[in-house]
């Protein structure tokens, strides 16, 4: 019998520590994927995040640096400049990567760096216990915004990827979500691209992953699904902001 | 041959001397001059600049550059260093090699720009969270900087530890003659960085490379804590440096370090011509502290001084190191202010009394003094014979 | 006919591969419980299977290999 | 041997360079040197100084408090800074444009009008070489020739043409002094 | 005779310490006046930035807070939170607002932050003696890019208004000039416009202004105007870029 | 009435009846609660809660909301509070009275999350620039979290300083009973805060407000720092707090705070009991640290035991008050790590020798001990003899 | 008098809220209580416990590093924790999930079936009642009485209506101890 | 008819009122140096001055007063 699907090297046999039904999963196997179809995965050097992903280290097959909260980038951007040759990337939450690391993932994009971002967006900051994100929606209860979060008062969801379009230094920059098998799909390849665009100097490049969060959400693996569907697409829209499709 | 430099070019210089080909950093005054000389140079020895957004992305580039594998440089002054505390904390959690450099100004809060050593307690303590420490040189002049700055090199990778050049205003801002040819050489003991996450490809004797400071569970956490601490004990042995100047007999010990030490020698010069027994010591790494070196100052120590620009910092380490033996006292200036060598002298003579001669002496220096007279004294005989002869010959016209 | 195995110990009973399956062969086990106390799923009708993997891409765990 | 020089001005006025010229040539001359500039804000408008230390051995302080050498180029820094020199002290300064009013009696005084003369040699840059070359000769720290050599070295290829000018200002400085 | 012009009461008469023909001194002008003419200039509070406007305190004649670099838009939000019915501006120059202080406006912004940011953009870090900013161009020499600003190596200028208009925080964004009579008056006029859509609650408030730094360019007040006029708004275009003129 | 709390939810409720209205945090595990907590409460009462977009954020918003007047609070977790340093040191610097919770977990880095005890150097020796210092007050139980919380607040506005509540995970995240009936008063000698930067319509007594720590000139700013100093001074002198328990007579005297203290006071309660003179000598304000407590044992203190969660920290202040006068040891457990009982009193009885009797002690004892025998000899006798009538009469079947 | 509880199970079991009961009790019933929860990162799936101290004086270390009485809902949490109690301690497990093999011999020792029991009263989320029931029932650190009241106050208004099926559930787990 | 006033303590000289005016009537004073040495500027000509205050408009210092 011929194997159709099985774990790639990319990733290590360690069993992940997300809950059950969390996608963080599966966007640590098409990231993996996408790396090993690319042939650049086993040179490749990765940067975790401060967040539920903050053991990537342990999954990714590759060399890995586990980063401050929110400076991802900023150790991208330290490793890229030593290894120009390699494909280095984050993977970071919308609390890393959108809330206190701001300043670290405008100024990569803007500075052009040749780095991918992978940007997990869950609305919500999963691994302290579900605290309202800067990209938590308009009305969505947290544990720090417990009757929703009221706009009026703390303001509203950041569309990173509409923002960091307005740069001259993003060369690829898209959103994508893995709610179903065809989402997930498209999701690799996007990631694909721009690890290619990256690996040719383009410039910046970033992936906005729409995920769920069961656990904070209060729901099941299958309504989170759902609920992603349902409620973030809508706020978030899918598609290509900068760059074209390979 | 030397060369006439600014201190912080000439540890800009220095660095890439030392192979650091690699600076991040963002401007802030008085140590403007590191990253622009390295804007300038870096790029003509194939090495990368890179201004940061801010000081905390160039202390995680540098944390990214390290754990790279690259010897890799930052710069900053008072304020810019608060900022990046979390980051020096996670360099030394995670074991990554790289040189900070801190030109200190008055504080707190924005202060001012003048030189200060108020950051003493931020540097040797770790201002950042946790049981760590970084290895804390202090130059007291161009050549030291020079000197250290390249020494840091050697001994952030030989303990894999984040080691900090500690300057002020004055030291960066001044120039003074420094040899840039001597030729710098890493020291012998360097192993290879193969620790290094650098996208190598895994072989069994290197697997992938993982730089981490998270260890989730406590006990292991806790080992990782102790290996870090038998490394600070290792690095307490080995790296301890410090200057004595004039302390035979001294009475009085005054412990300065970098600019205020230049101030404290003059001082302490200008003290021994008037009797005075005093001496300096000199600490050169502040982390170690030389205790050894001050506790065998005890022989003939009766008290000692410290004298900082800041309201008192290291004088607490003198303090650990006489450990109640003697009387500690301290001088300290503030914001900006540079003591001067009268003030010090002043603070000298309120603890060194002029040097009391024993019996013996005295009475040496009396029977020298009467000899002297009688010798004088048979040479004015002798001018006062012959000036009469010339006078009676009539040759002194 | 086509064989999907998924590594029960790193099964967490999400369900994702259940409703992904397009042939509704997939089922969790509510017998069994594995050694982190979830209960697995499993292909109840290899001979159904299309080998499409659905079940595969939408596993968190990446616990499902897929032969043909 | 010891001597302490203090050089202010307005900043544009070149007095930091007086200062490492000085600096240099006697770093040239085998002694002991040091260098240390006012530093501020960096915007325009204000003074500058520098300290300059020449010395037989180690230097301490590179700080100058109290100046025994000082050159003030314009009015503030005379006004500053002529008041902390000990007695006996040497002032020079900028006559151009300060007026010899109000100054001390217990120090010796020359007064190098540098703009008049930089001005007579169509080259108002180099009003501070005028000064430099007045210092030189009223204190003979350091040599004529050394410093020429320096300043040629300073100067580079670029603005070797510049070599005349700056010579010959320092001369008309020097000669003032004699 | 009538006065036709003079000195704004909301400007103290402590002489500014800004260099000769730096307009810096334009805009704190154009900032007290429309201050003074909304009426809300006694009781407003200011932030002054690091940068050479960090005397700014000693200018305008209202309460004013001191911030650390870059974090003026935080600490005008704890401000504003406390007085919210009084008028609160930061004044920022580039390198405070676009480089360090990144995050901190960005989060003001899509907070919609009821305060008024006035961006002083003079393309380069002038307090501390002309190194590149973010907002540096392309090829403009700089104490730190001494061979000018290489957009392969170090980017591109961070288009701030462009940015910040894509958050729905912001309320009103405009980017004006200073470098003659005409633009100074409609600059004024937008500043005006901010501060009273801040005391409308509208959200969020940002006039970029771009300025001269003669002294770190290296050129003549006159000739700084001038580069302003035919460097910096080409890269810099002006206009609105949210909300509506009123 | 008391009612079980978590201590972190107990900080919380009790700045609110402080009077703290405005709190400006980012989360972090140990110390989650106290934001949650505030985002429900503070709309209950007309304040206001934000969670800023990180750590430097939301140190800044309480410099402008504390300078403008209000009674604020941030709380945070090790590698939060050293991303807080220069906001810190700019409060300090332009004295702006706010409350800072650290509940501190185990570093350096990302280290873990377990309560730790390794930020006492950042915490009273200032992490950020400058020579600053904030008051810092470390509770031992959750009753004493809500007590000190309440303190802090009144310490800050009369000394318009930062103050630090140093809790560590043990004290965030139990729950104990605390009385929250009581009702806090400000202390009667604070002042209205006129220097507040609030807006308010200038007037000749009350001119306009400027918040701001930055000066030019050195000899200005060298004097401010010389208030800042007296009135660190003056801190040290009248805010000092400690706690005895068991001093009397003790040879073995133990200093410990917070989590540590409480496992330490079980320790030497056991100790006392086997006969160990050993007392605990607790502070409760870390600075200022209470020096001249730990003196006045001198009395009777053959040595000193200070036990820490981090690898050494206070134990150098411990140092300094002893002076050398006493051996001082030190326990330290890393990581996460909190000592147990059964560890310290091992620890405890190398330093402390059971306590020998007197003569006249040990003649009392067996004069006792004869008394007893004889006692119990008579009682055995009486037994014999009816044992022995029981079996005679055959009654013992 | 000190007491030192455990009660440790999977996250979800309700663990950390037998424990919070136990100590609301007991300290409405004027002992000096402590309640300390394991903590970990959020993610879940993992395990829970929590460590309660009840005492007739005020407490030392609110961590049980030794527990006296060890309630254990689920296999992992018996093999953790069960060698580390004292000779002569009491366990209470939940028999629904754990066998009864490899008991230590030198303890007391209570099966509850948690489960099955909460099953029967067809309210599965009450297994914990049932054993915090069995638990009064074997220590009587605590009374019936203050537990029943303490539960209503923590049950509120809002959840009055389960008042009777968790009394049920408490009254089934005492039984099984009498 | 107008007035033009400059405070020469506080101008520095820049030109920019200079460069402003439309009745180019506003000249630096090459004679006089103030306290800060700079050459101030003033109205060389009021009687051509049309109050229209561009040269305060653009003064950096504010050291402009206009009246008419
Ligand atoms: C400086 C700092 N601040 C805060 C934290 C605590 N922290 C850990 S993860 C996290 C946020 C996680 O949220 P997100 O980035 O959205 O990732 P997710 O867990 O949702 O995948 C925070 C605030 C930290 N470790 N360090
Ligand atoms: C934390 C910190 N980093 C750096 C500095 C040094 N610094 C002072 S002003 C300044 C930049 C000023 O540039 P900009 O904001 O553009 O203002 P400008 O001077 O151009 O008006 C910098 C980096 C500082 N004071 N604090
Ligand atoms: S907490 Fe949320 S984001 Fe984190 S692992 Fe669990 S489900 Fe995933
Ligand atoms: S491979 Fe396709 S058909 Fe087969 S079990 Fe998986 S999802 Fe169902
Ligand atoms: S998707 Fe994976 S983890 Fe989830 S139930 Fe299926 S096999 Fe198990
Ligand atoms: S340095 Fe530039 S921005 Fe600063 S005052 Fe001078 S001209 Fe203006
Ligand atoms: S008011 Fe107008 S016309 Fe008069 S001097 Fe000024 S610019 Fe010229
Ligand atoms: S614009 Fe103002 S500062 Fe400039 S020259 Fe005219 S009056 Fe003087
Ligand atoms: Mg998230
Ligand atoms: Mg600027």
């Amino acid at each position: 019998m011929a194997v159709v699907f099985e774990k790639t090297e990319l990733l290590t046999d360690l069993p992940m520590h997300y809950c059950p039904g969390c996608t963080h999963g599966i966007i640590h196997r098409i990231v993996a994927e996408a790396l090993d179809e690319l042939g650049i995965g086993k040179t490749a050097v990765g940067v975790a995040p401060v967040g539920c992903a903050v053991f990537a280290y342990d999954y990714f097959n590759c060399d890995m640096m586990e980063a401050a909260h929110g400076r991802a980038p900023a150790v991208a951007t330290g490793i890229k400049r030593v290894c120009p040759d390699k494909c280095v990337f984050t993977y970071q939450g919308d609390g890393d990567l959108a809330s206190i690391g701001t300043a670290e993932i405008v100024h990569a994009a803007t500075r052009g760096e040749k780095i991918t971002a992978i940007f997990v967006n869950n609305a919500i900051y999963g691994m302290t216990g579900g605290q309202m994100a800067p990209t938590t929606l308009p009305g969505q209860v947290t544990t720090t915004s417990p009757n929703g979060r009221d706009v009026e008062h703390c303001g509203y969801p950041v569309p990173m990827c509409e923002m960091l379009a307005t740069l001259s230094g993003s060369a690829y920059i898209q959103r994508v979500s893995v709610h179903d098998v065809k989402h997930v799909k498209a999701a690799k390849k996007a990631i694909k691209n721009a690890f290619a665009a990256q690996m040719e100097n383009k410039g910046f490049t970033m992936i906005e992953v729409l995920s769920t969060c069961p656990t904070n959400w209060g729901l099941s693996p299958l309504e989170a699904v759902q609920w992603l569907k349902d409620n973030m697409i809508p706020a978030y829209p899918l598609g290509v902001f900068k760059g074209a499709e390979a | 041959m030397k060369k006439l430099m600014k201190g912080n070019e000439a540890i800009a210089e220095a660095a890439v001397k030392a192979g650091c080909r690699y600076f991040f950093g963002y401007p802030i005054t008085p140590q403007n001059e590191i990253p622009e000389y390295m804007s300038r140079r870096l790029p003509e020895v194939g090495g990368c600049f890179l201004q940061a957004e801010s000081e905390l992305a160039a202390i995680n580039m540098v944390y990214g550059a390290g754990g790279a594998g690259a010897r890799v440089m930052t710069s900053s002054s008072s304020p810019g260093i608060s900022l990046k505390q979390e980051g020096i904390s996670y360099l030394a959690g995670a074991e990554v090699p790289c040189v900070i450099v801190n030109i200190m100004r008055g504080g707190p809060g924005l202060g001012g720009i003048q030189p200060a050593q108020s950051d003493y307690y931020q540097a040797t303590r770790g201002g950042g969270h946790g049981d760590y420490r970084t290895c804390v040189l202090a130059p007291a002049s161009v050549q030291e900087a020079v000197d250290l700055t390249q020494l840091a090199f050697d001994i952030a990778d030989r303990y894999r530890n984040p080691v900090m050049v500690l300057g002020d205003g004055m030291i960066g801002q001044m120039m003074e003659p420094v040899d840039m040819d001597k030729s710098y050489r890493p020291a012998v003991d360097l192993a290879d960085k193969i620790w290094a996450a650098n996208g190598h490809i895994p072989t069994p004797g290197r697997p992938r490379s993982i730089i981490n400071s998270l260890f989730i569970d406590p006990k292991v956490l806790e080992r990782h804590c102790e290996r870090l601490d038998a490394k600070y004990k290792k690095i307490a042995e080995s790296e301890c440096r410090w200057q004595e100047e004039m302390l035979e007999n001294a009475e009085l010990v005054v412990v300065a370090y970098g600019t205020t030490s230049r101030v404290v020698r003059s001082a302490i010069r200008k003290c021994r011509q008037q009797g005075l027994r005093v001496g300096l010591l000199r600490p050169i790494t502040l982390f170690p502290f030389p205790t050894e070196a001050i506790r065998n100052t005890l022989g003939t120590a009766k008290c000692y001084l410290a004298v900082e620009m800041s309201a008192g910092q290291m004088v607490d380490d003198v303090r650990l190191a006489v450990n109640g033996e003697r009387p500690v006292h301290f001088y300290g200036r503030m914001g900006g202010m540079v003591p001067t060598v009268a003030e010090i002298m002043d603070e000298i003579r309120k603890y060194a009394t002029p040097y009391q001669k024993t019996p013996a002496e005295i009475a040496l220096d009396s029977a020298i003094d009467e000899k002297f007279q009688s010798v004088t004294d048979a040479v004015g005989h002798i001018l006062q014979r012959t000036r009469k002869k010339m006078k009676a010959t009539g040759s002194g016209k | 006919m086509a064989s999907v195995t998924v590594n029960e110990e790193l099964c967490k009973g999400c369900g994702l591969c259940v409703d992904a399956c397009p042939k509704n062969i997939m089922r969790l086990d509510s017998a069994k419980i594995n050694q982190k106390g979830y209960h697995t799923a499993h292909c109840a009708e290899p001979e159904n299977c299309i080998a499409c993997a659905f079940c595969a891409t939408m596993c968190p765990e990446v616990a499902i290999t897929v032969e043909k | 041997m010891e001597k302490q020089f203090l050089i202010a001005g307005f900043g544009g006025q070149g007095v930091l360079l007086i200062g490492q010229l000085i600096a240099k040539t006697a770093m040239a001359e085998g002694r002991e040197v040091s260098w240390m500039p006012s530093y501020g804000p960096e915007m325009r408008g204000g003074e500058a100084n520098c300290a300059v230390v020449v010395s037989d051995e180690a230097i301490g302080s590179p700080l100058v408090s109290e100046p025994e050498i000082l050159v003030a180029m314009n009015k503030p820094s005379l006004r500053k800074f002529m008041p902390k020199m000990p007695a006996g002290g040497l002032l020079l300064y900028n006559s151009s444009l300060i007026e010899d009013r109000n100054l001390r009696e217990d120090i010796r005084i020359i007064a190098v009008p540098c703009n008049e003369i930089a001005e007579s040699l169509s080259t108002p840059r180099v009003a501070n070489m005028v000064m430099l070359g007045a210092l030189q000769a009223a204190t003979k720290i350091f040599s004529k020739e050394v410093l020429l050599a320096v300043m040629s070295e300073w100067l580079g290829k670029k603005k070797a043409h510049l070599f005349e000018v700056n010579k010959q200002a320092l001369g008309m400085g020097r000669a003032l002094v004699r």
